[in-house]
């Protein structure tokens, strides 16, 4: 989780960027404030499990980060929090279960469809493509999240020619194509952290 | 970037505290979470009014807390809603016991916060109706997009509402009222010139010497067109006409006009325009009953405006004209 | 040049109309000459307050004609004060009889403009006394220049006379009353951009990214220093240490504190810049019991602010309490 | 006077540069407004003597340019007016003497000294010039009048190298020098063409 605040600390600028250009330039600021807050309180209080991490990383989120971003990726770590259980250690499939949870958190909040240039064209194959990875006999969940990450990189970018239809972006209509979504590549940033890190350990 | 701050992650919990110092008497102030409440508030037996949003639309909706109007507002960071937590914290501070109704502009931010934050509120027991003022006419293809945003109609529905709450209206009440206001109310807003948001540090958007923005959002949000600069008259008619055929208002219908400055606009500017709308209005047979002319829902310094029209009955006249003492709007 | 406007040499005259529209129970507005009286003028028995100067520094002076402040304004020209024709003919509508009070900014063409217009007056059989409003401490060498200019010292000057008006004090005692806050008042003002006036097209100076004007003057006067750009901290020192020195303010002195936004500063940075100013009186032992936040002495558009400090004592500070309905001040 | 108000006119940017300069901005507007009342007041009433026609010229200045300028140039010719006297045409020293008279009118209104850098430093000079030519033996009108406004135009260009004293330029301090003073280029260009259409009569 560390390692996930630092890469969206890493990207701040990258975001607001990214925001800049198809919304109101403060989603680098929103993620950093958010994994700042995570990781103050995941130093205070150290979670017993992963499902009591996740959720600790879903209320920090919910009370720190404000825009759309907070709901959504809030909701995202509860779902999946939820969807891991009681389960000590996180296998393949239970990775898997989680980001299905995540990704159906964030659609039943912001009722965004794929190729609504949503942070949802990240989520939706990632979740896919760990689910067909965890099918796949000995991955663990490094490889699961690997395969995830790569995923979403594949789904954030096909988010560049897509016209908005939620969000703040989908004011600019037409003019929304050619930039890459924020929150998708947020959605990136934290896949590969958690890869990244799983894979290290 | 040229502002009068400290550090750009400050702005909003400084400027609380200026606002603090500046009405000891009239306002409570909270940093953390950050929330703005009338000093006399819970108000027994009222239904409490709330509401909230990214900060960087001065007064909105800070400078409406008082009394005929709101009883908290929730500021988030700059074009940035609040968290569900800070509009509980406010909300539970404020409810009377009458239930609280929630005033959200329609963003898709403000919508997802202020759910929870009702959630919450109403798992602690509070009652809570939600009013989401979507009344930006700029937005043409709300099914394609997070919908109309909510703009000036927000600064009148608190105002109304929050009169019908002062006079004890019940929670169902004050809902239908602010309904009522948000099903009547148009707007659209252009821009002259960009803001700069502090933690950006750069304008939200680049114009040329010859341009402006028509349909342009309070978070400096793209507009329909970028058009050239054009006089006063063509301005406020590129404005008004949009507005006038959506809801639609018809000859004879009573209005009131609200005209806007986006924040950097001056004074003169801004009464002339409303002078030309204000005959724009009568040329078409309407008759024009109540104004606001003034900076009350910015995006920081702007340079802009926009125009409002509601569409007025006698009870909302008489909502309208009831007493309001806030630290932006009194009479 | 960016601006809401028709015809440049039209945008008093025009905002003049929209005035008349936005406001028409409590203002009557006349155009040539250009003039804008309190609609119940003249008020029997009443001493009359009369003020005006160059257009561009909206609300002032059209901004506060109401009851308990100004029976007329006489807008000029975009910062060009007015001619003595139309100072004279406001102030023949408003004289009750119980003789007209003058407040008049410290500017070569204010000071002889309205000396000219109150000698017609009193050949016309009005007793005239007028007070001239000098408070500006960024003009240091007051014998090598025109003098210290009026600035926002002009505004509590129009309030607290204005009160004393209105309950019925006589000329001679308004006039002391209008002297001693003037006598009592310093204020200092800065800038980050310049303001454009409409007839000449282009910004009144220029300013690098990195500089701001310390000691503007609301016609976007040059002022003690440029220098680079400072925190809120660091800008509300410049302002307020000079005023402090000025009259000088001491310790256990009460004050009325007055943080003026030049027009294009958004509400956040005036309260931010309000909050710092009332923290460094409170550090040097002053009592800040009476306040007054936002844009009511400005330089069109121009993004800065000033301080205004104002020493009370009992019968001011009543006087200042006193209610006020004008378009911009109101309670 | 119609000469007078065409120069006015035709300069009214230069005017307004040099008081951008070191002023507001408006001198320019100023004195075009006030000319062209002028002209419209000589168009509706011809004056039946020189002393009533710069009444008129005073009257109109004072009502319509508001400023320093105005209740200045408006008492310059209110004193010059009376200074004519009844005079039916006007020589050389009645000429001068209306000068002398608009001088002192300036300085009794507007208390600045010579080097003060105002109008003041082109009228006093040009008052001076008028004199000496009038006692001249044959010198008419005309001839007074082009020695003021050439000892004007000298006069007016002593004033880039002062520090404003008076006047919205006084607030500049140092920084006012180098700059041409835009009431004494006014003062110029009035001369001027009362000399031009003085000498073609
Ligand atoms: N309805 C939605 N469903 C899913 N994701 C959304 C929705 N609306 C916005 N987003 C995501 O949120 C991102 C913007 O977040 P952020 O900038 O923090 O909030 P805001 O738009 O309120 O400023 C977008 O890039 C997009 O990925
Ligand atoms: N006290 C004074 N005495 C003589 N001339 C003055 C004085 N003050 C200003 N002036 C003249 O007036 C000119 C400025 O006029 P103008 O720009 O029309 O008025 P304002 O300064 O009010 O904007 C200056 O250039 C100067 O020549
Ligand atoms: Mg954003
Ligand atoms: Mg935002
Ligand atoms: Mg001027
Ligand atoms: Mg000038």
């Amino acid at each position: 989780m560390r390692s996930a605040a630092n890469s969206v600390s890493e990207h701040r600028d990258e975001l607001v960027e990214l925001d800049r250009a198809i919304g109101d330039g403060d989603h680098g600021e929103n993620m950093e404030r958010g994994f700042l807050a995570v990781r103050n309180q995941l130093e205070l209080t150290v979670p017993e499990s992963p499902a009591a991490a996740l959720k600790s990383v879903a209320t920090s989120l919910i009370s720190s980060v404000g825009g759309a971003a907070g709901p959504l990726f809030g909701t995202a770590f509860l779902r999946a929090s939820t969807a891991v259980g009681d389960a000590e250690t996180l296998d393949g499939p239970t990775v898997a279960a989680a980001l299905r949870a995540a990704l159906d958190g964030v659609t039943a909040r912001g009722k965004a469809e794929r190729e609504d240039k949503t942070m949802v064209d990240a989520l939706a194959p990632a979740a896919e493509a760990a689910e067909a990875a965890s099918t796949t006999a000995g991955s663990g969940p490094s490889a699961v999240l690997r395969a995830a990450a790569e995923a979403a990189e594949t789904g954030a970018r096909t988010t560049v020619s897509l016209i908005a239809k939620k969000g703040r972006a989908s004011y600019l209509g037409d003019r929304s194509a050619g930039h890459l979504d924020p929150g998708a590549r947020s959605v990136v940033l934290l896949l590969n952290a958690f890869a990244d890190v799983t894979g290290a350990e | 970037m040229k502002k009068i701050i400290n550090a750009p992650a400050d702005v909003v919990v400084d400027a609380l505290r200026g606002m603090a110092a500046a009405h000891p008497d009239g306002l409570r102030v909270q940093t953390d979470p950050a929330f703005v409440t009338r000093s006399d508030a819970p108000v027994t037996d009222k239904v409490a009014l709330v509401s909230g949003g990214g900060s960087g639309h001065e007064p909105l909706h800070v400078g409406f807390v008082g009394s005929g109007m709101l009883d908290a507002a929730v500021p988030g960071p700059v074009f940035t809603s609040p968290t569900p937590d800070a509009v509980q914290a406010a909300i539970g501070r404020v409810d009377a016991g009458a239930g609280t109704l929630l005033v959200v502009k329609n963003y898709t931010g403000d919508v997802l916060n202020f759910e929870t934050a009702a959630e919450l509120a109403e798992a602690a027991g509070v009652g809570t109706r939600t009013v989401v003022v979507q009344d930006d006419v700029a937005v043409q293809d709300s099914t394609n997009t997070a919908g109309r945003r909510g703009v000036g109609g927000t600064v009148l529905v608190e105002k109304i509402a929050g009169a019908a709450a002062e006079r004890g209206d019940d929670l169902a009440t004050c809902h239908e009222i602010a309904e009522r206001v948000s099903a009547n109310v148009r707007s659209m807003g252009m821009a002259l010139t960009a803001p700069t948001v502090p933690h950006v540090g750069e304008p939200s958007f680049t114009l040329a010497d010859y341009e402006m923005e028509i349909g342009v959002g309070i978070h400096a949000e793209p507009g329909r067109e970028r058009v050239e600069l054009e006089s006063a008259d063509g301005i406020v008619r590129r404005l008004l006409d949009p507005v006038l055929e959506d809801l639609p208002f018809r000859e004879g219908d009573e209005v009131l006009l609200f005209t806007n400055s986006m924040g950097g606009t001056p004074a003169t500017e801004l009464y002339l325009a409303h002078g030309i709308a204000e005959r724009m209005l009568a040329d078409r047979g309407l008759r024009v009953t109540r104004r606001l002319v003034g900076p009350y829902i910015t995006s920081l310094e702007m340079q802009g405006m926009s125009l409002t029209l509601l569409k007025l009955d006698d009870e909302l006249r008489r909502l309208w004209d009831a007493p309001v003492r806030t630290s932006a709007l009194t009479w």
